[in-house]
């Protein structure tokens, strides 16, 4: 496993730099309680054919700031994405939505049904 | 498709595989992983099936409520829930005395009604063995 | 006297039949299966159950459903005009789409259409077929068809247009796309409840009995042949139904339309000239 | 007036007991778009571990995210801790995990052949093949104790031990199996009903495969070479006879085929494992507690699962991340409606094989 710091700025950049759809592939988001209001994102791949080669990016933040999404390279982030935002409470760009369902959602199933 | 049309004609003169289930009762193999078993007599009080259960199904509650002497494991009773327990046998493989003390059998537990207040007694019991703690 | 009992007992009958196809399907698919009574059993949970009404509309189409069925297998029973019968067996079904199109329902919509587009498959075999048994016994009258001899050889190749039929019918593989459980969960049946769909359940066993009767036609005074005819097509269609899967609506329409229509046509041709 | 009309698909549906919804918008019943919602049911078990139990129960726990794959989800913790800890297990312990591995892999992907069957409406097929699915199930409860749940493995090593007895139950009903593997093979290809709702539906092009990060049997059915067991080195796959399995059209019908190409290569891997189990300890304790970070993967059922595992040397750990098969093909799932006719998407949807049980983690 290699982990490769960057700074919340370069992060799209340097994925993008770094990402062959051939050769890699997305493994999933993770974020990690840090300290009080610090977490860690990280972004993880996968190599294709290859024996165990796992590359993590990960990046320190502070809970109020948003991560920028990168689903525009990896369309299959979206639901990572959209999981970290209800999991941390961290902003991503263009994922405001969530993933899970409050117990009152309107989009639940039955919602607005009453017998 | 010729070969399931066949087929489906020679299962009619077939006995089904499938049992006339609450009629005919299930035969477990004897290696079937089952309620815990105990022992009493055998028990030496070490407390390590409690602390090995994952879910908490075991649990070891004072008998006299408080406790006179905390240090007397003598006055532990041990309780079990089968409800609770997963079955995965974590507690006999940590018992010092497996087969005496503790054991599987390959039973199933009966199917609890509401009078057997499984929920309500258990809560009970946990409330208490923290009040002990 | 003893037709008018036939009548009255005919969903019954239905039942019992509907409840031993489950059992020999069950068999088939080497399962213990339900009991015999099972459609009875469900009859009673279902009576049971609150009825929710989606708009009165549907519901008494529904029922409207049950009761032209009923009368259509009366009339059968009774011997009247084949053609009467196909008609009025028709309007049956139309009861139903309209049921279908009356509610919200998405699924209800899709298997109205596809209920619709099925009518269209096979109400020309079915009306081919009452031409055919006019050309043979020389009237539309089921008593007259009754009463002449068997009518299987001459009338065989609407006889095989007739066993594509029976599956549609029947809501059976491949060619259950109408109700398609897996789909569009039963389509027009999906807003009926409680009592209300017992009579939609009630009318499946009517086609059970439509279906097969209409089937005994073609065996005429010979009863023996008419039971024999009846029990080989009950495993006949059964054991397709296990040994295929259910084939999308596109295809249903282009293999019983296309094939049925031409082997009806190739049998009326050759009535009307040999 | 609008032309389009929109199809739910779940999240209570017949064909597919799962909470998950596909909302369809439809033009006639030609499939033109997709919407997903996955997030209904929400168990929390990523935070249970990390607040509730010590790393040591976390196997059984993690075991019940998911019915089918259990054994990946417990043998992927597992691993991980043992990662941490930094020991090594006995030769035979591996061979055992990997013979509960293929014997689970053999019985979800009957599951998943008979479910694509009775949602292509084929009930009859659905009932023989999971009826044949107890010949496994029986030697799964023989092996572990149990049908479902196996808490067959633990740190260190694996619970019980193989006798011979029940060895050679193993092999005569994993010999009946191959036998009727073989004649669903016949079936899948040669049935012309199943032929019509399976052959050129639902397909996934290899360069979409590639794009949308597809894995497990739905990528190896478009040609693309993923396969968790060809990529780690942990427990020894090529050992006893791991080939594999890829088909190139990428439709219904070639998930189909690689599936049960696989079923034949795990029986194959658990005769061989059979054939020349080691002698030795089928346990090493592993002393002291987990600290720093793990990740790993393995090739559950339905594709590759990942777990990350963050200890800080205490008996509790910092963070454990578990990224499941389905979770991570949804946005194949979405991409492969499009196009599609609505009679056809059930089929498409089992052929999946979703687990939404491992989803809602």
């Amino acid at each position: 496993m290699k982990k490769i710091k960057v700074s919340l700025e370069s992060v799209r950049d340097e994925i993008k730099s770094f990402y062959d759809y051939k050769q890699w592939h997305l493994l999933t988001l993770n974020g990690l309680a840090l300290a009080e209001n610090k977490m860690e994102v990280q972004w993880i791949f996968s190599k294709y054919e290859a024996m165990d080669e796992i590359v993590v990016y990960y990046t320190e933040i502070e809970n109020t700031e948003t991560i920028p999404s990168i689903v525009d390279m990896i369309p299959s982030a979206i639901i990572s994405q959209r999981e970290i935002v209800d999991m941390f409470g961290v902003k991503v760009d263009g994922s405001e939505k969530g993933l899970y369902l409050d117990e009152d959602s309107m989009q639940r199933p039955l919602s607005g049904c009453s017998i | 498709m010729f070969t399931s049309f066949a087929k489906a004609f020679t299962n009619l003169f077939k006995k089904p595989q499938t049992i006339d289930y609450p009629l005919t009762p299930i035969v477990k193999d004897r290696d079937y992983r089952g309620l815990i078993g105990y022992g009493e007599e055998a028990c030496i009080y070490c407390l390590k099936c409690e602390k090995a259960c994952p879910p908490g199904a075991i649990l070891f509650v004072p008998v006299e409520n408080p406790p006179e002497n905390k240090q007397n494991k003598k006055g532990l009773k041990y309780h079990y829930n089968p409800y609770l327990c997963i079955y995965c046998s974590e507690c006999v493989r940590a018992c010092p005395k497996p087969d005496e003390a503790l054991w599987q059998s390959n039973k199933k537990p009966e199917v609890a009604v509401m009078d057997d207040r499984v929920n309500e007694g258990w809560f009970e019991l946990e409330k208490l063995k923290k009040q002990n703690d | 006297m003893i037709e008018s009992i036939f009548i009255i007992i005919a969903p019954i009958i239905g039942g019992l039949l509907y409840g031993f196809e489950r059992v020999v399907r069950a068999r088939m698919q080497n399962r213990q299966g339900p009991p015999l009574l099972q459609p009875f059993y469900d009859m009673f949970k279902l009576i049971d159950k609150q009825a929710f009404i989606v708009n009165p509309y549907h519901t008494i189409l529904g029922v409207m459903h049950f009761i032209t069925l009923w009368i259509v297998v009366a009339f059968i029973i009774m011997g009247q005009n084949l053609l009467y019968v196909i008609f009025l067996h028709l309007l049956s079904s139309i009861f139903l789409i309209l049921a279908g199109f009356s509610v919200k329902s998405v699924y209800s919509h899709i298997g109205s259409n596809r209920e619709l587009l099925a009518a269209l498959a096979y109400e020309p075999i079915l009306i081919m077929m009452a031409v055919g048994f006019f050309m043979v016994n020389g009237s539309f009258d089921i008593a007259v068809i009754r009463e002449h001899g068997a009518s299987i050889v001459s009338l065989f190749l609407l006889f095989l247009a007739y066993l594509m039929v029976i599956p549609i019918k029947l809501k059976k593989s491949p060619f259950d796309a109408t109700e398609a459980h897996q789909e569009i969960v039963g389509g027009v049946e999906i807003e009926f409840s409680g009592i209300f769909f017992e009579f939609l359940y009630m009318a499946k066993w009517l086609e059970y009995i439509f279906v097969y009767l209409l089937l005994m036609l073609f065996a005429g005074d010979n009863i023996l042949l008419g039971i024999g005819l009846f029990i080989g097509v009950f495993l006949l269609v059964n054991l397709v139904d296990n040994a295929t899967a259910r084939i999308k609506m596109k295809h249903l329409i282009t293999i019983v339309l296309g094939l049925g229509l031409t082997l009806g046509i190739c049998n009326l041709i050759g009535l009307a000239y040999v | 007036m609008k032309k389009t009309i929109n199809i739910p698909l779940g999240s209570q549906h017949i064909s597919l007991l799962e909470p998950v919804r596909f909302k369809f918008e439809c033009e006639n019943e030609k499939i033109i778009s997709v919407d997903s919602d996955v997030g209904f049911v929400h168990r929390g078990i990523e935070r249970a571990c990390t607040t509730k139990f010590k790393f040591d129960a976390i196997g059984y726990v993690v075991a019940r995210v998911c019915g089918l794959c259990a054994i990946t989800h417990s043998l992927s913790y597992t691993a991980a801790i043992e990662k941490l800890l930094g020991g090594e297990i006995t030769k035979k312990a591996k061979y055992l995990r990997i013979l509960l591995l293929e014997l689970d892999r053999v019985h979800s992907h009957m599951l998943c052949l008979s479910h694509t069957c009775e949602n292509a409406g084929f009930e009859a097929m659905f009932m023989r093949i999971m009826g044949d699915r107890e010949l496994v199930m029986e030697i799964q409860e023989l092996l572990t104790g149990n049908r479902v749940q196996f808490d067959y493995i633990n740190i260190g090593g694996v619970n019980r031990d193989i006798s011979s007895e029940v060895a050679q139950k193993i092999v005569n009903n994993l010999y009946e199996v191959k036998q009727r593997v073989l004649g669903y093979m016949d079936e899948f290809t040669n049935n012309w009903s199943l032929s019509l709702k399976f052959k050129t539906i639902g397909a996934l092009s290899l360069d979409d495969a590639y794009r949308l990060n597809a894995i497990g049997p739905l990528a190896r059915a478009s040609g693309l070479n993923i396969d968790v067991r060809n990529e780690i080195g942990y427990l020894p796959f090529s050992e006893v006879g791991f080939v594999m399995q890829t088909h190139s059209e990428g439709d219904i019908n070639a998930r189909n085929i690689v599936r049960l190409n696989e079923i034949l290569n795990s029986i194959l891997m658990c005769e061989n494992i059979l054939s020349g189990l080691p002698e030795g300890e089928i346990f090493t304790k592993l002393k002291g507690k987990p600290n720093g970070e793990a990740v790993v993967r393995f090739e559950a059922p339905r594709g590759e699962l990942m777990y990350y595992v963050k200890g800080n040397g205490s008996a509790m750990l910092d963070r454990v991340r578990i990224k499941t098969p389905t979770f991570a093909s949804i946005p194949a799932f979405s991409h492969i409606f499009v196009g599609e006719n609505y009679a056809d998407a059930p089929a498409i949807l089992a052929s999946f094989d979703p687990c939404l049980s491992c989803t809602a983690k």
